[in-house]
C-alpha cells in the first residue's frame, strides 16, 4: 500500500501540491477504535500539531486507562502508560526531571473526571508544565458503556439503563469549569470534534496547549467533546449531530481561562 | 452418552455468540450438562469473536477444549484457526459463503453451506447463524430442531420478536442442506 | 485530472462514512458489495474530476485514510498553450 | 426453583439482590462489569441502594460506611481495583465491620490484561492490605457454587463481624452455566446493635480502627486474632474427588479446580489413581485435611493459573511428605486438560506409581 | 468538679439565668488538642448546632485522619473514622442507607483538600445529603506542621523549610470556589474563627449547612479558616490575628454558593 | 569520614541524597515524616527534584514517571499509606522499572496507631499489589544498615530493573545512633536505552504494563519469573551470630533480630547454645542456609513485631524438621528481652537441650 | 454579686489565654503561679463583681471552660427597697 | 565493662529528650557505642517525654529495656511510673523540686536534686535538664563532664548559644549536689 502512495505521489509530483499528508507523528499502525470513533479524530490532530511544532523527538506521552489505553500505538514519540486516572501524576514525574522535554497526557472522562479527578486538579494547581487532551464522549467506552461523571441527564448507559437520574446518581461534571479555578492553570478551554469547523479549532486550541508548555506559562488542558458511536448506538455523524446539540448545550465550548502570556501566544 | 464440544467462531457482529448460547438454552431444556464460554475482550471493533459450548450428559469440568469435536466457522479467519484442531472424527461445519477454502483433513468430516447466501436469500444475512445452528443440529442429532425453535421463541427480545418466523425457516432451510450436502 | 485529487489507503478504511457527508462536491461514498481487508466497505470516489482539493474528508477521517492533492497555480499562458 | 442459563457476573450480582443485598458501590472493571450493570437495574427497582462511585478507593469507603450502618453491603471489582482497596479493606478488618468483596481475577501484574487469572491469591489470603489481618476468602468453581457462595459470604461476613472476599476469575464471570437462584429475600429489617444509625434512646456507637498506645491496639489484635483462630477451626471447606484410593493428589481450586475434574477423569480412565482436592475457602486454607492426604498419598500436583502461590501454603502444609509438583499458566492463559495430564503422568512416573 | 458546678448552680438558681452552659451534644472528655487549637472551638459549635437543632440522637459523624481524629470523643453523636480524606465517601455510604439521619463530616484541609479531593469534589456533585466542616489551618497539624495545599505562598512549614515555593510546590488551594463549581452543591461557604463575631458568624454558618440536610436540599460545606499555633509557632491569640489578616487575604470569607431554598431557610 | 549520631530517618533520607537520589515525592506519614521533611530541604539545595504529592497514589505514580525518564527516584511511607500504593507498585512491577520505596511499619490494621510493627511482612514480601510479582524486600536492623541498605536497594533495583522495598519500622526511624554516610555521590548524568526521554536520534521507547492477549501477557509474566528465580538464587542475604554450635535458633529480622542480639547474649551467658538467623532480605527469603540449619537446630524460635507472619515462611523451609516456637507482639508494642527469654527457655526444654 | 457571673471548671482549662483577650471588663487573667491538674497555668477571674455575663469568653473558649449565668431582670421597685 | 541503661523522663517541654541526647553524643564522643530512643507521638500537648539511651562498649542490641540501670525523672508521673522498675543496684536520680514522694526500695540508689529550684535560681527554669544530667555523669561517672560540656558547645543550635554558659554552670552544680546529696 505504501509504495503503491509512493509511486503514485511521484506521477504526480509536478502538477500537484500536497495539501494533506499522512503526519509523521503518527505510527502506520491503523487503529482500534471503532468506525468513526473521535478518538482517531484527536489521535490525528495530535500528530499533525507535534509535526507542526516539531517536538516529536522530545516529547514523551502519557497513555490513559480507557479506549485511548494504546494510543502509544499510534502517535509515534516516546509513551508511557499510566495507571487509571493517574497519568497527571505520571507525567509530573516524568516532567519534573525531564524539564526540557515536552509531556502531555491523553485521557478520557472516567479516566480524567472520575478516578483521576485528584490528581488532575492537583496537577493543574501546582501549574505543571504539561498538557493534557482531555476526551470527554459522556460514557466509559472501552468497559462497555457505563456512566461516566460526564453522562448528561437522562442518557441511558449500561449503568444508567433507564437514564441517568442525576438525584441518585449525581449530575454532570464540568471539569474544564473546575480546572480553571486552579491558580497553575494557564489555560483551560472546552472544545469539540463534531464538524470541520469545530475539528479545525480543536487543532489550535491543543497547538497553543503545547505551545504554553513550551513556554513555560504553566498547566494547560483542552477538553474536546467527541462522540462514541458504539455505546451511544448510534452511527458515527449521527452522533456527531447529537454531541452538537446536546453535549455543547450543557458543556459550553469555551476557553475558561487563558493567561495573557498565553493570549500572546502566536499559534 | 451425548457429549459434545462445540466452537462457534467468526465475525463479530455474525451472531456467534447467540448461536451458541442458544445450543446451550437447548442443550439444558433436554436435561444436558451445559456451558458457554464466551471469548471476551475490551470494546473494540472488527475483532473475532468465538464461544465454545459443551453439552454433555455427565458434569462439565474444563469450559474450554484444545480439541473441539466440533467446529462452526463463520469466516475464513476462523475455517484458519479452527480447521486444524477438531478432534478427530469430529465434525468441521462451514459457511461456504464467505469460505471458499477446502480442507485437507481425511479424518473429520467436513460440511458445507453457503449460509449467509441463504441468509440474504431469506431477507437477512445476519440469520446466516440460525442456517449453520440449524445444520448443525441437524448433523450432530445432539438436540431435537423443535427444542432450538423453542428456545429461540423464548429467548428471542421484544425488538427482534419480528424475526423468529424468519429465523425458524433459516433453522430448516440450514438442516435441509446440511442434509443433502452432509 | 480536476482540481484537486484523493489518494485512498482503502485498507485503513472503516466504512464509518464521516468523510461521505462532508465532501463538499459529495462523491464520496461507501461501496455496498466490495470489503476491504478489515472487512468494511471502503470509500470509494464517484467522480474524481469533481475532487477541489479542499482536504475536508482528510480533516473529519478518524482513520487517516486520505492525502490529498490540489493543483499547482499555472501561468495562464501555459494554460492556453496546452 | 428451577435451573437457568446463567452468566457468573449476572448469577452474583442476582444471588446478592436476593439475599437481601442492601446497597451495593462499585466501580466498573473488565471481567465484573455485568454485576454492575446488572445491579444498576436490579437494586433500584428494589428500592434499595445502588452507586456508581468515582473510584474503587471511594467505592470501598461508601461500602464501609453503609456498612458501619449495618446494612448488607457489597463490592466486585477485578486485580487493579482491588490493589487500590487495599487501604479500605484494612479498616474494615481493623474495624471489625462485615463486608463482602467480589474479586474477578484477571492478568497482572499492572494493567496487565482482563482474561482470567488466580495470581491475587497472596493479596487475597495473606492479608489484602497492610496489618495483621487475614480476610476469609471463598473459591467458587462453577456459577451455582459462586451463587451459593454469595449467601455463605454474608452469613460469615455477619457471624464474624468479617472482611469476606470471594475469590473468582474471569472465566467464572463470563460463563453460562445452569444455575438455581436462591428465593428472593427482603432486606433485613432491623439493624445489629453495634451499627452507627442514630444514638437514639440508647449508648451511641463509635466504629474505628484507631487505637493510641501500643498496649491498647495489642489487645484490639488479639482479640482479632483469637476471632481468626476460632475462623481458622470451624470454617476451613474444600471439597474432594476420588480421593478414597487416590496415589496421586491433584490441589486445585476455582476455575483450575474443575479444569481438574477433567484431568482427572481422563487419568482414572487409563487407570492412575488420582484424586483432586479442592480448596473451597483460601483463608482459611483447608490445612488439616491437606495434610492428612499428604501422608497418604505419594506424589501432588498443584495447579494455578499463577506463577505458583497456594503452592507455598501446599508446600508448607505437606512438610515435604511428598514430592510436589506445579502447573502454573499465567497471563490469563487457561490451562489445558492435555498439558496437565501430561505434568500429571510426568510425576506418577516420578514417584512410581506408574 | 461536676458536683461542684451542680452545687454551684443550685446557689443561683433563683437570682441568676443561664446564658452558657456546656453543649448536651458535646462529652466532658477534655480534649487533645493544644492550647488555643481552633478545633476545640469548631467542635463546640458543631455541639451547640447539634443542641439547637435536636438532632443529637439522629446524628451520625465521620472523623477524619489529621488531629480531628479523636473527634468522636468529644463530640456526643454515633461515629465511625473514616481513612484518611475519606470520610465523604464513607459518609456517602452512611447517609444512602439511612436517608432519614443526619450525617456529617468534620475534616482538616490535607484530608480534604489533599488526599481527599476526588471524594469530596465527587460527593458534592453528586449532592450527597450531608453536610462538611472543613477547617483550613493551612497545614498538615497532627504529622508535624508539614505543608497543607492550602498552605499560604511563602509559608515556613516542616517540608517548606524555606517557605512555600508555590512555582515548585504548587498554590494554595481555594477549595470552596472549586466545590461551588458543582451542580449538587446547595450550600458552600467560607468562614473563619479568628474572634468573637467570625466565631459567631461561623456557627450560623454551620447551622446552615444542617439545616440544608435536613430539608434535603443538597451539600453543603462550612470551610473555616483556622490556626494551628504549635505548627505556626506563635501563641494562639497572635495566630487569630495572622490568619485574619493574612489568610482571609488569600481565601475570601464569602458565601459561594447558596441556593434560593437554602437562601429561604431560617436559622 | 566518622561516625556520627544519626536518627535513622534523617540517616536513610541523607544516605538516598548521597547515593545520588534525583528525584523523591512522598506524602507525610508518621512514623517517617522527618525523611521527607529532610528531603525538603536537601533536595532542592542540591539542585535536584522533591515533591510533595497530594496522597501515596499521586506520590507512587510520580515516582513511576521518574522512574520511566531513568532516574533514581524513592518515596517512603507507612502502613496506609503502602497499601494506597499496591496498584502503582503492581504498575512497576509489571513494566519492570527501578523504584525503591521504604516502608516504616507501624501498628495496623486501620489506622491503627504509629508505633512500630512488622506486620506488613506478607504485603511486602508475597506480592506488595495484584498479579504475579515479588519485589525485593531488605531489612536493616540498625541505623548503619539502613544506610548501607539504601545504596543496595539502588544497585539491585537498577541491576535487575525492579522494585525494591526497605521493611524499616516505627523503632528503626525513630532511633539514633552512631553511624557513616556514604560520600556525596552527584547524581548520574547518563539516562538508561530504555528510558522515555525523547526520541531523539533512536527508536521511541514504550514502557507499558498492559499485554492483550494472554499468550502475550504469559511470555512477559515468564520473563518476570525468570527474572525473579535469578534474584532469588543470587540476592538472598543473612547474618548470623553464634550458630555454628547453635542447638536453639532465634529467627527473626530488622528491630526484632537486634533485640535477639541481646536475647542471645544472655542466654549465651547462661551456657544456652543459641544462635540466631535474621534475614537481611525477607524476599527472597534466605531458604537455603535456614534449611541447612534447620538439620542442625534441635530447635527453632521465630520472633517478629506481628501475629507471625515470617513464621509461615520458616514453617515452609524447615518442613517440619524442628519444632517451631512463635514470640510476637502486636500493636506496636516492643518485644522485652527478657519475656522472649523466657520462651526461649520454655523451647529449650521442650526439644531437651537444656 | 455582679451583672453576670462565670463559673470556670479549672482543670479544663489549657491556660491558652485566649478569653483574657476578649473580655470586654478584662478580668481574666492566667494564674502566673498555679498549676491546674493538666499542668497548665489556669484563668482566674480578677474581679468577680464586674463581670457583666456577656459570654465573650465562653464564646471563644476551645475547652468549654466557661458556663455563665446573667441576673434575672427584677422589678425597680425590689431593688429600690433592697 | 562500661554500660549503662538509662530512662530520662518528664513532662513534654522539660528538655528531656535533649538532655539524653546531650548524654549520647558523650558517649560517642568517649567511643562507647551509643542508643537514643524517644516515645513518640503524635501532636498532642501536656503529654509525658521519655527516652531510653543506652552507652555500652559492646554493641547494642535491644534499644528499650523493662529494667533500667538508671532513671532520671523529672516530675511525679515519671516517678511513680519508673521508680519500682530500676534495676536492683541501680540509680534513680530525682528532680526534688517537683517531686516530694521518697523511694521505698532498698535495693536502689536514690539521689535527691532540686534541679527546677536550682535552674530557676542560675536564671532559667528549662535548665534542671542539665542539672539533673551533670547529677547523673557525677554519680555513674559514665562519661566526663568536660565530654558533655563539649557536646554541648557542639549541639547548641545558634538562637541558644548565649545559654551555653548558664548550662554549663547548670552541669557543674547539678554535679556539685549530687556528690554531696549522693
Ligand atoms: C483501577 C481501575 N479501575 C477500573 C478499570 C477499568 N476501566 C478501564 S477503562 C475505564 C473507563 C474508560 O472510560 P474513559 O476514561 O471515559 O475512556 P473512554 O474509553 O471513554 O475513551 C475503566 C473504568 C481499570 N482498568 N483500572
Ligand atoms: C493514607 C494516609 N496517609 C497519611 C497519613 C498521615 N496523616 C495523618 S493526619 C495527616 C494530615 C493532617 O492534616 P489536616 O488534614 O490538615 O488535619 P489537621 O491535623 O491540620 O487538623 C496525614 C498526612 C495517614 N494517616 N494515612
Ligand atoms: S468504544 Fe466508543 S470510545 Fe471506544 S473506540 Fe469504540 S467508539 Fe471509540
Ligand atoms: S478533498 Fe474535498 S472534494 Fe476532494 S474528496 Fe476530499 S472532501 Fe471531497
Ligand atoms: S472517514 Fe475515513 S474511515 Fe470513515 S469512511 Fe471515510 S475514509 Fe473511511
Ligand atoms: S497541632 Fe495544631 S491543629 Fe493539631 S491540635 Fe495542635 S494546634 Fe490544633
Ligand atoms: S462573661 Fe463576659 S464579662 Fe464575664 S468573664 Fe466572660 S467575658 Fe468577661
Ligand atoms: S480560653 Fe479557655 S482554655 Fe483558654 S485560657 Fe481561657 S479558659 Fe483557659
Ligand atoms: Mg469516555
Ligand atoms: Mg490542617
Amino acid at each position: 500500500m505504501v509504495e503503491h502512495l509512493e509511486t503514485a505521489e511521484a506521477q504526480i509530483q509536478d502538477e500537484m501540491e500536497l495539501v494533506y499528508g499522512y503526519p509523521e507523528s503518527l505510527t502506520r499502525a491503523s487503529t482500534h477504535y471503532c468506525p468513526g470513533c473521535v478518538h482517531g479524530i484527536v489521535h490525528r490532530l495530535v500528530g499533525e500539531v507535534l509535526d507542526e511544532l516539531g517536538i516529536r523527538e522530545r516529547t514523551i506521552g502519557v497513555a490513559p486507562v480507557g479506549c485511548a489505553v494504546l494510543a502509544y500505538n499510534y502517535i509515534n514519540t516516546d509513551f508511557v502508560e499510566a495507571s487509571h486516572g493517574r497519568a497527571p501524576a505520571m507525567a509530573t514525574g516524568l516532567k519534573r526531571v525531564n524539564p526540557d522535554k515536552i509531556v502531555f497526557t491523553y485521557q478520557g472522562d472516567g479516566d480524567l473526571a472520575a478516578i483521576g479527578t485528584a490528581e488532575i486538579i492537583h496537577a493543574a494547581n501546582r501549574g505543571e508544565l504539561i498538557t493534557t487532551v482531555f476526551i470527554n464522549n459522556a460514557i466509559y467506552g472501552m468497559t462497555g458503556g457505563q456512566m461516566a461523571p460526564t453522562t448528561l441527564s437522562g442518557m441511558v448507559t449500561t449503568s444508567t439503563p433507564t437514564g441517568r437520574d442525576c438525584r441518585l446518581a449525581g449530575y454532570p461534571m464540568r471539569m474544564s469549569e473546575i480546572l480553571a479555578q486552579t491558580a497553575g492553570a494557564a489555560y483551560i478551554a472546552r472544545e469539540m470534534a463534531v464538524d470541520l469547523a469545530s475539528i479545525r479549532k480543536t487543532k489550535q486550541a491543543i497547538k497553543r496547549a503545547f505551545l504554553t508548555q513550551m513556554n513555560g506559562l504553566g498547566f494547560a488542558c483542552i477538553e474536546v467533546l467527541a462522540t462514541c458511536p458504539t455505546n451511544w448506538n448510534v452511527d458515527p455523524w449521527s452522533a456527531m449531530q447529537w454531541a452538537k446539540e446536546h453535549m455543547s448545550a450543557y458543556y459550553p465550548v469555551q476557553t475558561f481561562k487563558m493567561t495573557d502570556e498565553v493570549k500572546a501566544l502566536r499559534v | 452418552m451425548r457429549h459434545e464440544e462445540t466452537v462457534f467462531s467468526g465475525f463479530g457482529g455474525q451472531g456467534v455468540l447467540f448461536a451458541g448460547q442458544l445450543l446451550s438454552y437447548a442443550g439444558l431444556a433436554e436435561g444436558l450438562y451445559v456451558t458457554w464460554f464466551p471469548s471476551y475482550g475490551p470494546e473494540m471493533r472488527g475483532g473475532t469473536a468465538n464461544c465454545t459450548v459443551i453439552l454433555s450428559e455427565e458434569e462439565i469440568g474444563a469450559p474450554v477444549v484444545r480439541h473441539p469435536t466440533a467446529a462452526i466457522v463463520f469466516n475464513g479467519p476462523s475455517f484458519t484457526k479452527y480447521e486444524p484442531l477438531v478432534k478427530p472424527g469430529g465434525l468441521l461445519l462451514v459457511n461456504s459463503s464467505l469460505i471458499t477454502a477446502r480442507s485437507a483433513r481425511e479424518d473429520v468430516r467436513a460440511v458445507f453451506v453457503p449460509a449467509t447466501d441463504v441468509a440474504t436469500e431469506l431477507g437477512n444475512v445476519r440469520m446466516a447463524n440460525m442456517v449453520l445452528l440449524g445444520g448443525f443440529v441437524e448433523l450432530t442429532g445432539l438436540v431435537s430442531l423443535q427444542t432450538i425453535v423453542q428456545q429461540l421463541d423464548e429467548h428471542l427480545s421484544e425488538r427482534q420478536r419480528k424475526w423468529l418466523e424468519p429465523n425458524e425457516r433459516a433453522l430448516h432451510r440450514g438442516a435441509e442442506l446440511a442434509r443433502q450436502s452432509g | 485530472m480536476g482540481r484537486g485529487m484523493v489518494v485512498i489507503d482503502v485498507d485503513r478504511c472503516k466504512g464509518c462514512g464521516l468523510c461521505t457527508h462532508v465532501c463538499p462536491v459529495n462523491i464520496l461514498q461507501l461501496a455496498t458489495d466490495t470489503y476491504n481487508a478489515k472487512g468494511y466497505h471502503p470509500v470509494v470516489v464517484t467522480d474524481a474530476e469533481a475532487c477541489i482539493g479542499c482536504a475536508s474528508c482528510a480533516t473529519i477521517c478518524p482513520d487517516v485514510v486520505f492525502t490529498v492533492y490540489r493543483r499547482k497555480r499555472q501561468p495562464r499562458v501555459a494554460a492556453v498553450g496546452a | 426453583m428451577v435451573k437457568q442459563l446463567l452468566k457468573g457476573n449476572i448469577a452474583f450480582a442476582e444471588a446478592a439482590v436476593r439475599n437481601g443485598l442492601e446497597a451495593y458501590f462499585g466501580y466498573p472493571i473488565t471481567p465484573q462489569s455485568e454485576a454492575l450493570e446488572h445491579l444498576s437495574g436490579r437494586m433500584i427497582e428494589e428500592g434499595r441502594v445502588f452507586l456508581q462511585a468515582e473510584s474503587e478507593v471511594a467505592a470501598i469507603n461508601m461500602v464501609y460506611g453503609a456498612a458501619c450502618a449495618g446494612v448488607r453491603t457489597m463490592t466486585s471489582t477485578s486485580g487493579p481495583g482491588f490493589s487500590l482497596m487495599a487501604e479500605g479493606l484494612s479498616y474494615i478488618a481493623g474495624s471489625e465491620i462485615p463486608v463482602v468483596v467480589v474479586n474477578m481475577m484477571r492478568g497482572g501484574p499492572g494493567l496487565g490484561n482482563i482474561q482470567p487469572s488466580q495470581a491475587d491469591y497472596f493479596l487475597m489470603t495473606k492479608t489484602a492490605g497492610h496489618g495483621d489481618f487475614h480476610p476469609i476468602v471463598l473459591a467458587p468453581s462453577n456459577v451455582q457454587e459462586l451463587i451459593d457462595d454469595v449467601a455463605l459470604a454474608f452469613e460469615l461476613a455477619e457471624k464474624y463481624r468479617t472482611l469476606v472476599l470471594i475469590a473468582g476469575d474471569g472465566s467464572i464471570g463470563q460463563i453460562m452455566e445452569a444455575a438455581e437462584l436462591p428465593p428472593m429475600q427482603p432486606v433485613r429489617k432491623t439493624r445489629p446493635a453495634w451499627a452507627t444509625t442514630g444514638a437514639q434512646g440508647r449508648e451511641r456507637n463509635v466504629i474505628t480502627s484507631l487505637y493510641l498506645g501500643a498496649a491498647n491496639l495489642e489487645v484490639v489484635n488479639k482479640r482479632l486474632q483469637a476471632k481468626l483462630m476460632e475462623i481458622k477451626h470451624h470454617e476451613a471447606r474444600f471439597s474432594e474427588v476420588q480421593t478414597e484410593d487416590a496415589e496421586v493428589l491433584l490441589v486445585a481450586y476455582g476455575t483450575s479446580g474443575r479444569i481438574c475434574v477433567s484431568v482427572l477423569r481422563e487419568a482414572r480412565r487409563e487407570g492412575l489413581k488420582v484424586g483432586l482436592f479442592r480448596p473451597r475457602t483460601l483463608w482459611p486454607f483447608p490445612e488439616e485435611r491437606l495434610a492428612e492426604l499428604s501422608h497418604q498419598v505419594r506424589g501432588i500436583m498443584v495447579v494455578e493459573m499463577s506463577a505458583g502461590q497456594m503452592l507455598e501454603d501446599v508446600e508448607r502444609v505437606a512438610q515435604g511428605r511428598v514430592p510436589i509438583r506445579f502447573h502454573g499458566r499465567m497471563g490469563g492463559v487457561i490451562p489445558m486438560v492435555d498439558e496437565i495430564k501430561l505434568d500429571l503422568d510426568a510425576l506418577a512416573a516420578d514417584v512410581a506409581v506408574r
